[in-house]
């Protein structure tokens, strides 16, 4: 699945953050996020997403393709690793978890409650999750954070994996995690106000 | 859908997960009514359905606001939202499961209860009517009330403000049924009333409730 | 100019810089016509009408009474209208003006509250019946406060213009569930005690019953009632316009615009 | 100059009494925040117009 994008304009509360973003992810590739905090990369993230509507362009081939990992990992602290990977595998309609626990070296903890884990555990475990939808675009909003040394090699792992059978990927990150993915830097695009006596619906 | 019930009521049951919180505050506001209306049964015979009704819908209003507010904070909510699941259906399960943990267990404790109230032998029957066909919607409403408050931080105070207006219509027709039951009296009229109001609602507050848990999701 | 046209025109009342412009200029004609017509009809009304052969003098309460429940209930559906419009076509000076009404609403309920209340004293006997009518307000009351309170509870402007929105929609429906339910409700409490219900003190079985002496002046108060409520909603939209923009502009600020 | 209100006199003044309190309260409440805000935004537009 090709995801491109066409002049997109995004908002954050009611205020365009990014605009006139244009791109196209190729089955396969990696694009990397890149751009000062607070540009607004969560927010680009969410709306490729669908959670958000963006305020002007198109985006194609996104819809029921994305599997988005955010800040947070949804995990439920009350159940165990293979529950709270089995409930989202169920979600999505695949059957099996194996490949996400050897991906991210969870056999060790299949058993333990969610919320007994480490924070980097957990994120491991968040990660696995986008193995489990077998959607074939990943979103990943800052993944590696908490990660250590080997987990982000692991995760970088998985993510080539994941792109030499055909997915791809989106990323937003701000380390080195030796993909050869193109950089899309977003600090170019953003949104320039308008004058401030264009007192219009947008109240600006 | 499933997938998410059985997790919903696993994680119920589960350590911290709240089940009985609902049942032991429909118990212990039961027990005080007495104290403070005196303890003459004919009194409490009187008032015993409406009591009962008016304590089930306070109880059900009590675990209105971990019902979507624990999966919002975790980063379920969006995971949900960008998964195959459609949100009206999320919301229904959620709505389903919230009427298993809290509803259903009030309907089936609210007989025991009706004995501490001296609830005269034929209002039995029709407390246990009312209250199975009633409770789904007090759960549905709910729902809808929890989706719009969601994202906020003192929802809970508010929560309570929005949906018990909303609740009006229920607890008039349902603690009706109830009441009429008990001093022998037709019930059908109320009856289908209350039955008529939990199908639309069910039928048309999902998507009312997706519609609004989707804006707070933006 | 065609139909078409003309509802294009229409729209354009919806850029709020447009809105400020006009309304500031027909403001002035509304404040002083509503007070005119309420003075003249509280006037009327109080000094030169006769007391009613049953309920004496408490009959000039109708004046106050009868235009606040008016108002009461057409300033609610005027928010169900304008959330509609803004969930339709997303023009924001429609959600603030459902949100700039809504107080008017609170005042309204009230005043057919109180003087409800105050009337019932001396005719029921009681402060207080839970008569259907007098219900049905009490809850209506109780939804104006829960969609205020949903207002002041959010942050982000048009997500707190939506929620409203679908609120009021809702709340609606089960509004006029709650009207049917109450009607009911009371009938079962006691049975054939309709000499209490309100309908049969005010509203329109009165006007019909005491002639014209009464409703000429009480006519005039429900205009200038109306007319009050549209200076009002029109003066707090355009506050709540300038909030707004007040909002945005600092928001941009931040964003370092 | 006031009608003669019979044995009601208090309860019609204490309706008009309350009515119009209640209308005027929120006339000047209405009143008030209109020209705060309005005084506030034009502060924050000459703020921003100054400031770039």
């Amino acid at each position: 699945m090709t995801l491109t994008v066409t002049d997109l304009t995004i908002t954050r509360g009611g205020i365009p953050v990014l605009e006139a973003l244009s791109f196209v992810l190729e089955p396969g590739r990696a694009l990397i996020l890149r751009g000062p905090n607070g540009i607004g990369k969560t927010t680009l993230l969410r709306t490729l997403a669908g959670l958000q509507p963006p305020l002007v362009g198109k985006i194609e081939g996104a819809e029921d393709q994305i599997a988005y990992a955010s800040h947070s990992d949804g995990l439920k602290p009350t159940l165990t690793v293979t529950e709270n990977l089995i409930f989202w595998a169920l979600v999505f309609g695949t059957d099996s978890i194996q490949p996400a626990i050897d991906a991210f070296a969870l056999n060790e903890l299949t058993d333990r409650h969610a919320g007994n884990l480490s924070a980097g555990q957990k994120r491991r475990l968040g990660l696995a999750r986008m193995l489990v939808t077998g959607r074939p675009i990943w979103m990943l909003d800052e993944p590696t954070v908490s990660l250590d040394k080997d987990a982000v090699q692991m995760f970088a792992d998985a993510v080539r994996a994941h792109l030499a059978q055909g997915g791809s990927a989106l990323i937003a990150t701000h380390i080195d995690l030796g993909l050869d993915g193109d950089i899309l830097d977003v600090g170019a695009n953003k949104a320039k106000p308008g004058p401030l006596d264009d007192f219009d619906g947008g109240f600006l | 859908m499933i997938a998410l019930l059985l997790r919903d009521l696993k994680l119920a049951f589960r350590a911290g997960g709240g089940f009985g919180l609902g049942l032991a505050f429909f118990l212990i506001v039961t027990v005080m009514v007495p104290f403070a209306v005196g303890p003459q049964s004919s009194l409490l015979a009187t008032i015993a359905a409406g009591v009962l009704w008016l304590g089930a819908l306070l109880a059900c209003l009590l675990s209105l606001d971990r019902l979507l507010a624990l999966d919002w904070e975790d980063g379920s909510l969006d995971l949900l939202a960008t998964a195959p699941l459609p949100l009206e259906a999320v919301v229904t399960v959620k709505a389903l499961a919230h009427w298993l943990t809290t509803g259903l267990p009030l309907v089936l404790a609210a007989p025991i209860l009706g004995v501490l109230l001296n609830l005269p032998v034929p209002g039995f029957f029709w407390l246990i009517v009312s209250l199975l066909v009633g409770t789904p919607a007090l759960s549905v409403i709910g729902t809808f009330g929890a989706a719009l408050t969601v994202g906020l931080k003192r929802g809970g105070l508010l929560l309570s403000l929005l949906v018990l207006p909303l609740y009006v219509p229920t607890l008039i027709f349902g603690a009706e049924v109830a009441r009429r039951g008990a001093i022998g009296m037709e019930t059908q009229t109320p009856l289908l009333m209350l039955a008529g109001i939990t199908a639309a609602t069910i039928a048309l507050l999902p998507f009312a409730s997706a519609a609004v848990l989707r804006i707070n999701l933006r | 100019m065609s139909i078409a046209a003309k509802a294009n025109a229409l729209w354009e009342y919806a850029n709020p810089r447009k809105f400020l412009a006009t309304s500031e200029r027909v403001l002035p004609f509304f404040w002083i016509t509503s007070m005119v017509c309420i003075g003249v009809g509280l006037v009327w009304g109080f000094f030169f009408t006769p007391d009613d052969y049953k309920q004496g003098s408490t009959v000039k309460i109708i004046y106050l009474h009868v235009p606040a429940a008016l108002m009461a209930i057409n300033c609610w559906l005027m928010m169900l209208v304008t959330s509609l419009i803004w969930l339709v076509r997303r023009h924001h000076v429609s959600a603030l003006a459902a949100r700039a009404a809504a107080p008017i609403g609170i005042v309204m309920t009230l005043i057919a509250l109180v003087t409800g209340a105050i009337w019932g004293q001396p005719m029921w006997g009681t402060w207080w019946a839970w008569d259907p009518r007098l219900t049905s307000f009490l809850i209506l009351f109780l939804f104006y406060l829960g969609y205020v309170a949903l207002w002041e509870a959010i942050e982000d402007p048009d997500t707190a213009a939506d929620l409203t929105s679908v609120l009021c929609l809702v709340g609606s429906v089960f509004a006029v569930l709650s009207r049917y339910a109450v009607n009911f409700w009371n009938q079962g409490l006691h049975q054939g005690a309709s000499v209490l219900r309100a309908g049969a003190v005010t509203g329109t079985d009165t006007e019909e019953k005491v002639s014209n002496i009464f409703f000429y002046p009480l006519l005039v108060c429900i205009i200038g009632f109306v007319l009050l409520f549209v200076a009002l909603v029109l003066y707090r939209t355009g506050t709540e316009i300038r909030a707004r923009r007040i909002k945005a502009l600092l928001a941009r600020e931040r964003v370092g615009g | 100059m006031i009608p003669d209100l019979g044995k009601y006199t208090d309860t019609v003044l204490t309706s008009y009494a309350a009515s119009i309190l209640l209308l005027a309260a929120l006339i000047v409440f209405s009143v008030l925040r209109g020209r705060k805000v309005r005084a506030e935004m034009e502060k924050v537009e000459q703020r921003m117009t100054r400031n770039g």
